[in-house]
């Protein structure tokens, strides 16, 4: 399923071209054009199919929208169930039990764990190690595979404890969950993960150890700041350059845009600067937020520079998020007490509800019109992938140069690196643009 | 491969590949962390672009297919890898059924396309979101959005020691039944599409208190009409009833039945 | 655990139910009562009084089970919820028996064996058996611990259970145990038996056990006033159930109606989701699974509740015999209302409508009885049910609870072969002959069957297709991947086999008399066994026809064999195949056409006949014409079988089970049950 | 060894005749009117009776041995749908127009038939009324049993059924 250029490399052009990225969620493609030294294109191609959700959800009850929404991506559900979740209960002013606001917490730590765990080990490790794939990495080193998979298993159990299961929870609705786990339930996980919090600390060691090559930029990064907690599912949306607006207010900064070459819109600033989400801008942004724990080996590590300037190492920054997220999903375990609901009732409202949360791979934001019969009306919803495209297409064009003395398989990989280092989720990218034209049959 | 008890010589070649989907049937593959690494010494897994960057186009023994086919190219890919594969295998609801992504087959998709790109002519796109077995021959289905780890583990052991996949084709509720839950339909009135949809998950929904909205499918001889006419005694509208079965196996004959019936 | 011990009543006031409770709990007894848990009443573990349904109702009707909130202190005063005590003595899930593994024999590599898992459970005391429960657990006792092989797992677990029961004071919109006679008074079969008043229990004593459950407690004798109140607040009860529904005669009249369009009808609402079937407290169908891992190590069989219902239920090699769900409704009607009588000596049902309340679309069984088995007998009389055992009428039969026999269950245990020769008989049909010692298995008569099992493979039945001094063989076709499992095995390796299992050829009968064996494809295995006894006593027996029919020349068994039984003119032996190419000189047609003209005086011919079913439907067509009675027609028949030994409830037809009470069958045995499609 | 015609009185035709399941529930009279057509056929192993497609002028009536009727499959070759045993009939298309064999026969062994000339037979029947009224229920019962034997071999009963991948 290869989606080249149309049209071969033109005189003196020296061209690469990767039909589909391996390592990554969801079918895209890289193009590089360079002539004399200096990129004059660069082109990620997604070629995902689309399957407008958008349009999906239009007719849909909340409650509904939550089990739809989570099938926009196999590997992060809970970042879209969460978002909408919250987007409802603010337009419908439903307040949710404080116990139920921790288990949410608790639930977007189950799916850090995991999509870090497979991120760092299954999809980038090999890049920096020379393998093709993690299967012969654990040839040669088959218990850090080993301590790997364990511990993405037990990110996996505590949603699945939440959710029923780890792809696709089904608990989720508008006031809180279907169903609210024992105390004793979440006490039975508390081993697992100390072991987890274990390796999550040796893998910031494990990380501390690759290399990766010397390219540096100083991006305009945005993420969620909390005044009270590490940002996931509450906060406002910060930058490191000023910005300061509501969760709802994502659109007076931000907008999209069609390209011709890809199935997913590309996000930029109003102003029409690149930017970008995800772990590398969460903990440049919000260091004084971690855990103890992770802030001490953030500073063992001591990249935070690099975290900040170089898009290899945000590696990094998901392995500190590691070492976050275990310690507070065992915090949270230790205090929890289970509610005497599972969720509180609501009345839908006629109105516009927006938010914003902490996906995995960086801010996740939904918008909905419901209409007076409680349905939704009409939805935006705007993955992280897609708002990294342009940064991601402008670090292409300022690394590729430093590559191109190397034979040309090698610059490719390190070209197919520089990509994964974003953690693209394209399924999720393929669906979401700017709503601008009505549709014509509603 | 089935019939050869002793361990085969060669190790079969595996691929696993996607159309349109979200990879959450590819990923849960992935999940079964306790049997992976046996998994890969089992079988020899030569293309999984999800997770390793060696690639193939072939020949396959065994080829996992995730995702509907929804573009022009993904209809003539699909041929192409049948031709490559000795058993093809259809997982999860998008490949066993179209996903939900084929609500589109059921409303104008020049509307679903003007609604979602500002410059729909950009898109190259089909009408429908057909399943995999509306282009070509499928040899095994798991059902599912997603589909069920333990039920991948049993078709690899099945193809790996050479016994039929137990792959039971019961309504839900057997399950629900023998982990012991009431009847959420008959216990609170509460929709239930268990009766209806083929077993394989678990009987999560039921269990975490909510009841079953057919990600499995609909099962052997699924009397939805039936069902739909009895949630109508409960109070629910047309409309209403039409929603509960138009999800993520909207387009499986026997669901997509009611939902045109009742729209 | 239950004997006739002079029944003392008391009086329990209603505070001293926590000291009865403790009391249960004596000696690590874990006691299972009703408790609310997602919205229904259900059967769990209960340490606490607190924990029982205080105060609350249910109002069941067909589809409908809703919890209702009645505000006062009385404990039980709820008809049967969805959970049968069924869950603690006949559990959904259970390992049968696992496999050493090939690394745990370290010495030379021996044999992987099955070894069976050893139940262990702490004694259970049940609290709350209402009357028709009481009834449901006599009738499982019957099934599970009279058959020819008892099940080990549940005679067990039924040793050492207390039976406090618990004499409803209210009816449930779908009870009818009036209507099946099993209550609502509770008359034995208890350790203790409770009757709730305002202020408290009138307490029977039924067993010594019941007694020592309440010493210490010190509890007054029930006052005649209390007795004459529990009585009423029974016969309350009883009056609320109104008039019994008209059962009588029914298994007759259900049997007759095997062809009614009434099923079709029912079929239209039945969604054939199993729930009627797993909630009802007697239904005892199982299904065996393989769970093993990626190298078929940590192999083991597991078995789980399974139903008429499901479309595997009735699969066999190729087929199925219940592809529609009219076939499979009135499988679950005719069984629990009709052939249980002549199979266990009662009816199935007890009456408690779980299947009712329970349905999720409301359909009522009381409805469809009387639908299509109407009571007033209709205009033509019925035709005759087979001539056999009388049809015990409707009143139940004291049924005499069998305490299970000390020396242990029967059981039936797996021994492993050896494979010592394998002899290709077609393209894909071999001939194992297999070593052993074992007495049993040695001791198999013509006709009876094997299960043949392998680490993490499905077992199939199989037919002995002769016996040695120091062995046997088996002749299999590889049908599917369990057979072809076997079919694979070679010289030196081993397989499990479980028997000899059911009823083989009546051999004596052929005794003076002339035999015509009639046999197609594969079913000439099983007769072989007979050929050859019948060859051992050739001078007892007149004149022998065989007549086999195969698909072409290169799908016959055992051709020399047969060539040199032919050539000897000790029998006649007549071939043909359905197709053949130029260099065949033999018959070709089918073999039903080869019997048609053997001259035979039929008032003393006995015929031996195995097949394809359609094959032995239009055999027995033309034996009929020929004047042979049904009493002198035997055939063998091949259903879905897990077990083998009568328990998981597959093989049923009509009211045999093919295991156990065939696989031989005389047409006169079978009446209507041969003809009737998909029963 | 030629097709011979062994010219045997009319009385010993009747006898074999009469020791035929066929022919047994004729009375005396239509009996001796078939010896009075019939004649007694020997014909050696390998020799054709009657072409599939071809006219067919005579029936007979198999007394001993064994006639394989084949039709031709192109990519099988001759392939044998059914033997006719001893007391069959075998040619009855002699009897139907337009009197056309519907396979081929062929002797397997060396083959003694009671062979009756089609038109003679044809005539004798319409002439006969009470010889058309014994011949034409016996025929009827021929035809119907070798319809319900093809039948069952359409079943395809012994069929290796389909070997399940699984």
């Amino acid at each position: 399923m290869t989606h080249g250029m149309p049209h071969g490399p033109e005189a003196g052009e020296r061209h690469f071209d990767v039909g589909q990225l391996t390592r990554v969620e969801g079918e895209g493609s890289l193009t590089l054009r360079v002539r004399d030294g200096a990129v004059i294109e660069a082109h990620l191609g997604i070629f995902e199919a689309p399957r407008y959700f958008e349009r999906l959800v239009v007719g849909r009850t909340p409650d509904e929208v939550i089990d739809i929404v989570a099938r926009i991506c196999g590997i992060c559900p809970v970042a879209y169930q969460m978002s909408a979740v919250h987007a409802f209960e603010a337009l419908f002013e439903v307040e949710i039990d404080p116990a139920i606001r921790s288990l949410r917490r608790l639930f977007y730590c189950g799916e850090w764990i995991e999509s870090h765990a497979l991120h760092i080990y299954l999809l980038h490790a090999p890049d920096f190690l020379g393998y093709p794939s993690a299967i012969e990495l654990a040839r040669d080193q088959r218990e850090v595979v080993e301590r790997a998979l364990t511990m993405k298993r037990t990110g996996n159990a505590l949603v699945a404890k939440l959710g029923a299961r780890p792809i696709h929870p089904l608990t989720v609705r508008v006031g809180g969950f279907s169903r609210v786990p024992a105390r004793d339930e979440l006490l039975a996980l508390q081993p697992a993960l100390h072991a987890a919090l274990l390796t999550a600390q040796s893998t910031v060691d494990f990380v501390g150890s690759l290399s990766a090559p010397g390219f540096e930029r100083e991006p305009k990064l945005v993420a969620l700041r909390h005044p009270g907690e590490y940002p996931m599912n509450d906060g406002r949306i910060v930058s490191n350059d000023g910005l300061d607006i509501a969760l709802d207010a994502w659109r007076d900064a931000f907008a999209e845009d069609q390209v011709a070459w890809s199935n997913a819109l590309q996000a930029r600033t109003t102003a029409g600067e690149v930017y970008l989400l995800g772990p590398a801008a969460r903990v440049t942004l919000n260091a004084d937020r971690l855990h103890p724990l992770a802030a001490a080996a953030l500073t063992r590590l001591g990249k935070q520079a690099l975290i900040r300037r170089n898009p290899y190492w945000s590696i990094a920054a998901r392995a500190v998020e590691l070492v976050h997220a275990t310690a507070e999903a065992i915090d949270i375990i230790d205090a929890y007490q289970r509610p005497d609901r599972a969720f509180t009732p609501w009345q839908p409202r006629a109105g516009e509800a927006g938010w914003a949360t902490e996906a995995p791979r960086g801010l996740l934001f939904h918008h909905y019109e419901i209409d007076e019969r409680g349905l939704v009306a009409s939805a935006q919803i705007v993955p992280p992938t897609s708002q990294n495209q342009a940064a991601i297409e402008a670090d292409l064009t300022t690394f590729a140069p430093s590559v191109l003395a190397l034979p040309h398989a090698e610059a490719t990989l390190r070209l197919e690196q520089l990509i994964r280092s974003y953690d693209p989720c394209i399924s999720c990218a393929t669906h979401f643009l700017d709503l601008r034209i009505e549709p014509a049959d509603r | 491969m089935p019939g050869t008890r002793h361990a085969s010589a060669h190790r079969p070649r595996v691929g696993v590949v996607k159309f349109a989907s979200c990879d959450g049937c590819q990923l849960t593959i992935l999940d079964l962390e306790d049997q992976l690494l046996a998994i890969t010494e089992k079988f020899d897994i030569v293309e999984f672009a999800e997770a390793t960057s060696n690639r193939s186009q072939g020949p396959f023994d065994v080829l996992f297919v995730e995702g509907s086919i929804s573009t022009p190219e993904q209809a003539h890919e699909i041929v192409q890898l049948r031709r490559q594969a000795t058993m093809l295998v259809t997982i999860g609801a998008c490949a066993t059924a179209g996903g939900i992504q084929a609500l589109r087959n059921l409303a104008d998709h020049d509307a679903f396309n003007r609604a979602v790109y500002p410059q729909p002519q950009l898109i190259k796109s089909l009408a429908t979101s057909t399943p995999v077995s509306e282009h070509v021959a499928v040899d095994a289905e798991l059902y599912g959005c997603p589909i069920s780890g333990s039920q991948m583990l049993e078709l690899l052991t099945a193809l790996s020691i050479g016994r039929r996949p137990q792959l039971p084709d019961e309504a839900v509720c057997a399950l629900c039944k023998r982990l012991g839950n009431p009847c959420i339909l008959v216990a609170t009135g509460e929709p239930c599409l268990g009766p209806v949809t083929r077993t394989g998950c678990g009987a999560l929904c039921p269990s975490f208190g909510r009841g079953c909205y057919g990600c499995f499918g609909p099962k052997e001889a699924a009397n939805s009409a039936s069902l739909a006419a009895w949630f109508g005694t409960l109070g629910q509208s047309d409309e209403q009833v039409a929603r509960e079965f138009a999800k993520f196996n909207v387009n499986a004959p026997a669901f997509r039945a009611v939902v045109e019936a009742k729209r | 655990m239950v004997s006739a011990v002079e029944p003392k009543t008391y009086f329990l006031p209603r505070q001293d139910l926590a000291k009865l409770l403790d009391r249960l709990h004596d000696g690590g007894r874990q006691v299972i009562g009703p408790t609310i848990r997602d919205g229904a009443v259900m059967l769990d573990p209960i340490e606490r009084v607190d924990q029982l349904p205080v105060g609350w109702g249910i109002d069941n009707a067909p589809g409908k089970a809703r919890l209702v909130e009645q505000h006062g202190s009385r404990v039980f005063d709820q008809p049967p919820g969805p959970s049968s005590w069924k869950r603690w003595t006949y559990p959904p899930r259970l390992t049968e028996f696992a496999w050493t593994d090939a690394a745990e024999t370290d010495a030379a590599p021996a044999p992987r064996r099955p070894k069976p898992v050893p139940a262990k459970m702490a004694p259970q005391a049940f609290l709350g058996v209402r009357a028709c429960e009481i009834a449901a657990l006599r009738v499982q006792d019957k099934v599970l611990l009279e058959g020819p092989v008892v099940d080990r797992d549940y005679a067990a677990r039924r040793r050492d259970n207390l039976i406090v029961a618990v004499e409803c004071a209210v009816a449930g919109g779908t009870c009818f145990c009036t209507s099946m006679g099993t209550g609502p008074e509770v008359r034995g079969d208890f350790d203790l038996a409770l009757s709730e008043l305002d202020d408290g229990f009138v307490v029977r004593v039924g067993t010594d056990a019941g007694r020592a459950a309440l010493e210490g407690l010190t509890l007054p004798a029930a006052t005649s006033d209390q007795t004459a109140a529990a009585a009423a607040s029974v016969a309350r009860v009883r009056a609320q159930m109104g008039e019994p529904l008209p059962m009588d005669g029914l298994p007759d009249r259900l049997m007759a109606a095997a062809e009614s369009p009434r099923w079709a009808k029912i079929a239209e609402r039945c969604l054939a989701c199993t729930n009627c079937t797993l909630v009802c407290p007697t239904c005892f169908c199982t299904s065996i699974s393989q769970r093993s891992d990626l190298d078929g190590d940590g192999a083991s069989a597991e078995r789980t509740w399974d139903s008429c219902f499901t479309l595997d239920f009735a699969r066999v090699a190729g087929g199925n015999f219940r592809t529609r769900v009219e076939d499979r409704y009135r499988q679950w009607l005719t069984h629990k209302f009709g052939t249980w009588w002549p199979q266990f000596g009662s009816s199935g049902c007890v009456g408690c409508g779980r299947c009712i309340a329970w349905c999720p679309v409301g359909i009522d069984v009381r409805e469809e009885l009387l639908a299509v088995a109407p009571p007033v007998a209709p205009a033509a009389d019925p035709p005759p049910i087979a001539p056999v055992a009388p049809m015990p009428s409707i009143v139940p039969s004291a049924l005499t609870l069998p305490t299970p026999t000390a020396e242990g269950p029967r059981p039936m245990p797996w021994r492993t072969v050896e494979v010592l020769d394998r002899r290709r008989e077609t393209r894909d049909v071999i001939t194992l002959s297999l070593g052993t010692d074992d007495p049993g298995l040695l001791a198999g008569r013509p006709g009876q069957f094997v299960m043949a099992a392998l680490p993490a493979v499905a077992a199939p039945p199989i037919s002995v297709s002769r016996f040695h001094p120091d062995g046997l063989e088996l002749t299999i076709r590889a049908a599917g991947p369990a057979t072809a499992a076997i079919v694979n095995l070679e010289r030196g390796d081993t397989v499990a086999l479980r028997g000899p299992l059911g009823r083989g050829w009546p051999v004596e009968l052929a005794e003076g008399r002339d035999v015509m064996v009639i046999t197609g494809g594969i079913g000439l295995a099983p007769l072989r066994p007979l050929l050859d006894h019948m060859l051992a006593r050739r001078d007892r027996i007149a004149h022998i026809h065989l007549a086999y029919g195969a698909r072409t020349p290169g799908d016959r068994l055992y051709v020399d064999e047969l060539d040199r039984l032919a050539a000897s003119g000790v029998i006649d032996v007549a071939q043909t195949v359905d197709r053949a190419g130029p260099e065949w000189l033999g018959r070709v047609g089918v073999v039903t056409q080869v019997i048609d003209r053997i001259m035979c005086s039929c008032d003393r011919t006995i015929a031996f006949v195995c097949g394809p079913e359609r094959m032995m439907r239009a055999t027995v067509d033309v034996l009929h014409e020929r004047g042979i009675p049904d009493e002198r027609i035997w055939v063998t028949l091949e259903r879905h079988m897990d077990c083998g030994v009568g328990l998981c409830g597959h093989c049923q037809l009509g009211r045999y089970f093919v295991c156990k009470d065939g696989p031989v069958f005389s047409l006169a045995e079978l009446g209507p049950a041969f003809a009737v499609e998909g029963l | 060894m030629q097709n011979e015609t062994v010219n045997t009185p009319d009385a010993e035709l009747r006898d074999r005749l009469a020791g035929t399941w066929l022919t047994h529930e004729l009375d005396q009279s239509a009996r001796a009117e078939l010896a009075r057509i019939g004649r007694l056929v020997r014909v050696p192993a390998g020799s054709i009776l009657m072409r599939e497609g071809e006219v067919n002028d005579v029936m007979a009536i198999v007394l001993e041995g064994r006639v394989s009727l084949r039709m031709r499959v192109p990519e099988r070759g001759q392939v044998s749908i059914v033997t006719i045993e001893v007391g069959d009939v075998v040619g009855w298309s002699a009897m139907v127009p337009p009197y056309r064999a519907t396979s081929t026969a062929v002797a397997l062994v060396d083959t003694e038939l009671a062979q009756f000339d089609g038109p003679q037979l044809r005539e004798a029947i319409a002439t006969n009324a009470d010889l058309a009224g014994q011949l034409y229920p016996v025929l009827l019962q021929t035809v119907a049993r070798r319809l319900e034997g093809t039948r069952l071999q359409l079943l395809d009963l012994f069929s290796q059924r389909w070997v399940e991948p699984w």
